[in-house]
């Protein structure tokens, strides 16, 4: 393959209904809802945006410590801290009305399908928002979030139902905290689920051993960053070439080879969570990351990386254009 | 807001405590005493959490900042390998600061070990618009006692260790009497919790009002994570506002103790 | 607590009815069966060996390439290959008898339980041999393995089968590719399993971007090293609160304050399995560091550290000491 | 066996090419040309495993190895960042290497790329005990052409270059005809898996025998992972052996190839 100009390759990647300028976005949890990053940079440069979980009413989340360090990782037990979906709908969202071709998703969470179901329905009014990200795989709330997300039953029902209800798009998050990932994403995908994202984090500790007790005040914490990354790539793969519906790559995208191998596992699109910790910009770093190796790779058009390491993906893929 | 800037002098200045002075004009002119910057260890994924740090000093003159801080894990012992000359990735400054009071006539300044640093600066802000300054500091030990000189240039400066091997043996709270805080419109604390609860409790009993500077973990440093979070009472409300983005510091008063 | 003279630590740890002179052992398949290491120190200063994974044939593996760097982890795709238990009885073991109190424990695997018991029966006539470690949680091999260790019953039916063959006492490894460790760990105790270890490696990917193919000649391998240790932390942690026999630490030990936390988080001992690559003397300098470490904080028995921050799982340990 | 080596010389011989040059006396005196380090980039969990490079040249004498190696991905990217006097750390000589035949007449030795190092060391072994040398050395092109002149201390040289930009355009089999190889006791091949199987295509044809040094990706190194195998047949089966430990260089019968 002969190198391009960076300027003629192509990075757009069409997302359900939604053609996204480029394949990054921000990761739920790891962006708010865009307003101190947007002191950074503009936010307009990114794929689309997917805002911190929301819940129907007011959480306070969990006592601090809430995130510890990790052997290239982080945990965290947040606890999905946030103001309710009416405050959110209010104060938060709107000034990502400003920014063009901006695709806005908003990740929910609860405790009980019905509360699922009813953020879903308020979001339902709102223009601003592209689609839902339905998070059943929070591993940090006592009841709720992660149960959904690992019995097979129940996640197909509160897909069923949040798809009665919702007008937008969703997408469902699933969790790596499972024996077989396909089988939970074929749940998902009968149940009615438009798209996948994976995967949320995986369930994890550290001690202080000097203080001889778990380190985060909630004791276990969500894993993420680059030590997952692996774990990522395997699951998209597998569930890639086992649904028809889109696959979105998470955990552990630091930089642009990153995304490159989350797209040829089969995701057509990929979140970044962590890496806006250790730098800000990541985003808009690793978007021109990705066109400068499409570029030096002679790679046109970003679109053709999906699935490209992943034959039973890109079979699917085939089958479902036509 | 976030640079790579060259390490001006990099020295050890009491066991295991070391003085860094970077190059870095705009966080010189625009920080604020007991605002953080955020600083990269190291760009391998062993650290992928930056590491807080107090302003001690800035010189916008020079263009630098100055941070003080204890080798406590394997993040600030990486830092500590870094040499004068070598490139750091700093973030900041970030958060709100400690809020200047023009018609103050008597600060009171509390730290307690690595708390110490941020109380520099605003020693000599203080000092600048005339309010008089006393300090208040609290150390492990002798051998870790540092910035005094620093704070004496602006005011009185009390020192307390725990093992009685310099100034009065015992925690900073023993030295802040009805006496001691006469006369004094206000006080700044920053050190570890335990010791902000100490000094909060002590200082409401004497009716000095104040700001806390809160310790917290933090992920990402400016307000996207919300890892960093402490309960505060405001509006009538117990809110877990972000001590990085709303905080460190905090009005005593607002700061709740578990 | 006031420090120690490092000499004034006991480092010993008991591991059903074995003394362990101190509480760290090499991982299967990360040691080889200790002939290549013994060149570089003296394998007495082990607490005991785990040697590879033993079937009751021989085995050539998967192709190359087999192995892949991750952050902070690695990818391995073997294939359990070795020489088949009676090669391993006459060639392999034998020249582990001239260390004093050094307890070998061999790892077995297969494809189907009567593989298992075979194997088993067949270590059972050599007095070598001090126990048995099941491995049930292999992921690199496309039948047996890891869906024993991934099926709550099947799980079960091993153990009892093994169980009934062995006259050595059974460690059952578990695999963390599961929902609910602490269920899978139930099972296997309620069968008869005399202690477990954990963790064997999570299922992982990495694609060769530039080749378009994934880097591993078998697609997915096991990932271990320093990324996997939060997981293995909280496994432990969760499973030594919810059983009763001994459960031994393994995922990403790299240091003696790794090994520590382990320790305190309810392990009697840890397993040291990719760190042996990285530094070859990984063992021994982590034994070192235990003592240092112990020494430091004024810990004169290793053994009081085990479970001291996991309170449940020390009320257990009373208990069962009473 | 592990020594951490310091950095005598390290310096870029071709565009991505590096020259490293350290300190190691008890390597320097034991290593046989074949034979590999295992080198440790760094001390960050970004890099678990060791990388292997092949012994280029050993000087008993000065106490020095020398190994040339190109920058693949991040591992041998970071190790060129590494200035001469910083301390590496070392573990090797590891693995089986040439077997020199003291009897030999004329020996060819046949390498590609990064494959030319180690037949530096065995050209000198093989010149001094009195068996002619005669290499032929492929590369991408010129840019990437190094050692030629090292080789050419000990015998004749031949080069290709994929491109013609050096020496004769295609492949180092286009160069291994009956007429060359005349009077050859022997080949010694080192270079990528593709080449070696051309190589032992051509020579079994020509009815040289020689040996092969494979690369396979490495865990440990020595012996104790099982990662780096490839099929060879010896005693009359099939058996994969351990590179890094039997290997990496086998007789060329003895290697299969899929
Ligand atoms: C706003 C703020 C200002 C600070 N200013 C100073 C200062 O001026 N001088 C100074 O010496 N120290 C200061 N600290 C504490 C300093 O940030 C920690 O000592 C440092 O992050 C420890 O990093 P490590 O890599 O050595 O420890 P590790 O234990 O390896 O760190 C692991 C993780 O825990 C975090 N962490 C560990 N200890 C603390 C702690 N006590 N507080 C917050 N995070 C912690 C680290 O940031 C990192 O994310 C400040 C902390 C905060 C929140
Ligand atoms: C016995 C032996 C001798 C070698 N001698 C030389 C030499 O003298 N000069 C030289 O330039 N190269 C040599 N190589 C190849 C060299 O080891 C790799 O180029 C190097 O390991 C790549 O590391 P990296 O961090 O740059 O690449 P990365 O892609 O970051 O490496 C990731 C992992 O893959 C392994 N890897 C990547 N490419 C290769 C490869 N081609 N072969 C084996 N492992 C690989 C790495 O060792 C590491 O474990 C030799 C390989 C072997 C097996
Ligand atoms: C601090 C933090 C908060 C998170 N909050 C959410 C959340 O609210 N909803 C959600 O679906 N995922 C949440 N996640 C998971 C991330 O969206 C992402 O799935 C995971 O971190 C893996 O990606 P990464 O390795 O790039 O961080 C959070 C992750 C982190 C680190
Ligand atoms: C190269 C390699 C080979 C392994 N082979 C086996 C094996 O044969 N049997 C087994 O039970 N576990 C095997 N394991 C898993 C380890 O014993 C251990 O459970 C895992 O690597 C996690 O520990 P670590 O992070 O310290 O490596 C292997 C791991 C590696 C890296
Ligand atoms: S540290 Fe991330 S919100 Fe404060
Ligand atoms: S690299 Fe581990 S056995 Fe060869």
């Amino acid at each position: 393959m002969t190198p391009l100009p960076a300027n003629d390759v192509d990075l757009r990647v069409q997302l359900l209904s939604l053609m996204l300028k480029n394949p990054v976005m921000p990761a739920s949890g790891c962006f708010s809802f865009g307003r101190e990053v947007a002191r950074f940079y503009d936010l307009g440069l990114l794929g689309a945006i997917v805002v911190k979980a929301t819940t129907l009413t007011e959480r306070m989340g969990n006592p601090t410590p809430r995130v510890a360090e990790t052997p290239a990782g982080m945990l965290n037990a947040i606890g999905l801290q946030n103001p309710g979906v009416e405050r959110v709908l209010e104060e938060e969202l709107p000034h990502l009305a400003k920014y063009d071709n901006l695709p806005v998703i908003v990740n929910v969470a609860g405790t009980a399908v019905e509360d699922y179901v009813e953020v879903v329905r308020r979001l339902g009014d709102s223009p601003l928002v592209a689609a839902i990200e339905l998070n059943i795989s929070c591993p940090n709330v006592k009841c709720g979030g992660i149960q959904f997300g690992t019995d097979r039953g129940m996640a197909a029902e509160m897909v069923a139902a949040v798809k009665e209800a919702a007008t937008q798009p969703v997408i469902v998050k699933l969790s790596p905290n499972v024996a077989d990932i396909g089988d939970m994403a074929q749940a998902c995908e009968e149940a009615g689920a438009d798209a996948l994202s994976l995967i949320n984090t995986l369930v994890g500790m550290r001690i202080d051993i000097d203080r001889r007790t778990p380190l985060l005040a909630n004791g276990t914490g969500g894993l993420s960053g680059p030590a997952i990354l692996p774990v990522a790539v395997r699951m998209v793969y597998e569930v890639a070439a086992r649904v028809r519906i889109p696959v979105i790559g998470v955990g552990g995208v630091a930089s642009g080879r990153d995304a490159v191998e989350f797209l040829q596992a089969g995701a057509v699109a990929v979140q970044v969570g962590t890496a806006n910790f250790t730098d800000p910009f990541a985003c808009p770093r690793i978007i021109e990351e990705v066109r400068d190796w499409c570029a030096a790779s002679g790679v046109s058009r970003v679109a053709d990386l999906i699935a490209a390491a992943n034959p039973a993906a890109l079979r699917l893929r085939k089958e479902r254009a036509l | 807001m976030v640079a790579s800037a060259r390490i001006l002098r990099h020295t050890e200045i009491a066991r295991g405590i070391f003085d860094l002075r970077f190059f870095s004009p705009d966080a010189a002119r625009t920080a604020t005493p007991g605002q953080f910057v955020h600083i990269r260890v190291s760009d391998s994924f062993d650290f992928v959490l930056r590491r807080p740090l107090s302003v001690c000093r800035v010189d916008p003159s020079e263009g630098s900042v100055t941070v003080v801080y204890r080798v406590q894990g394997a993040g600030t012992r990486r830092l500590a390998t870094m040499a004068a000359g070598a490139q750091l990735d700093v973030l900041g400054p970030l958060g709100q600061g400690f809020p200047l009071h023009a018609g103050d006539v008597r600060a009171v300044l509390v730290g307690g070990g690595v708390g110490v640093p941020p109380l520099v600066e605003l020693a000599a802000r203080l000092a600048a618009q005339g309010t008089a300054v006393t300090s208040v500091v609290g150390f492990q030990t002798r051998a870790q006692a540092i910035l005094q000189d620093e704070l004496a240039l602006y005011g009185d400066v009390r020192t307390t260790t725990d093992d009685g091997s310099l100034g009065l043996r015992g925690l900073v709270t023993g030295v802040l009497t009805q006496g001691f805080v006469d006369g004094a419109n206000r006080y700044y604390a920053c050190g570890p919790t335990p010791m902000l609860q100490a000094v909060q409790r002590t200082m409401a009993g004497l009716q000095v009002p104040g700001y806390l500077s809160l310790e917290e973990r933090m992920g990402c440093g400016f307000g996207i994570c919300v890892g960093c979070v402490h309960p505060i009472e405001r509006d009538g409300r117990v809110q877990n506002l972000k001590t990085c983005k709303d905080g460190p510091v905090f009005p005593a008063g607002e700061v709740l103790f578990t």
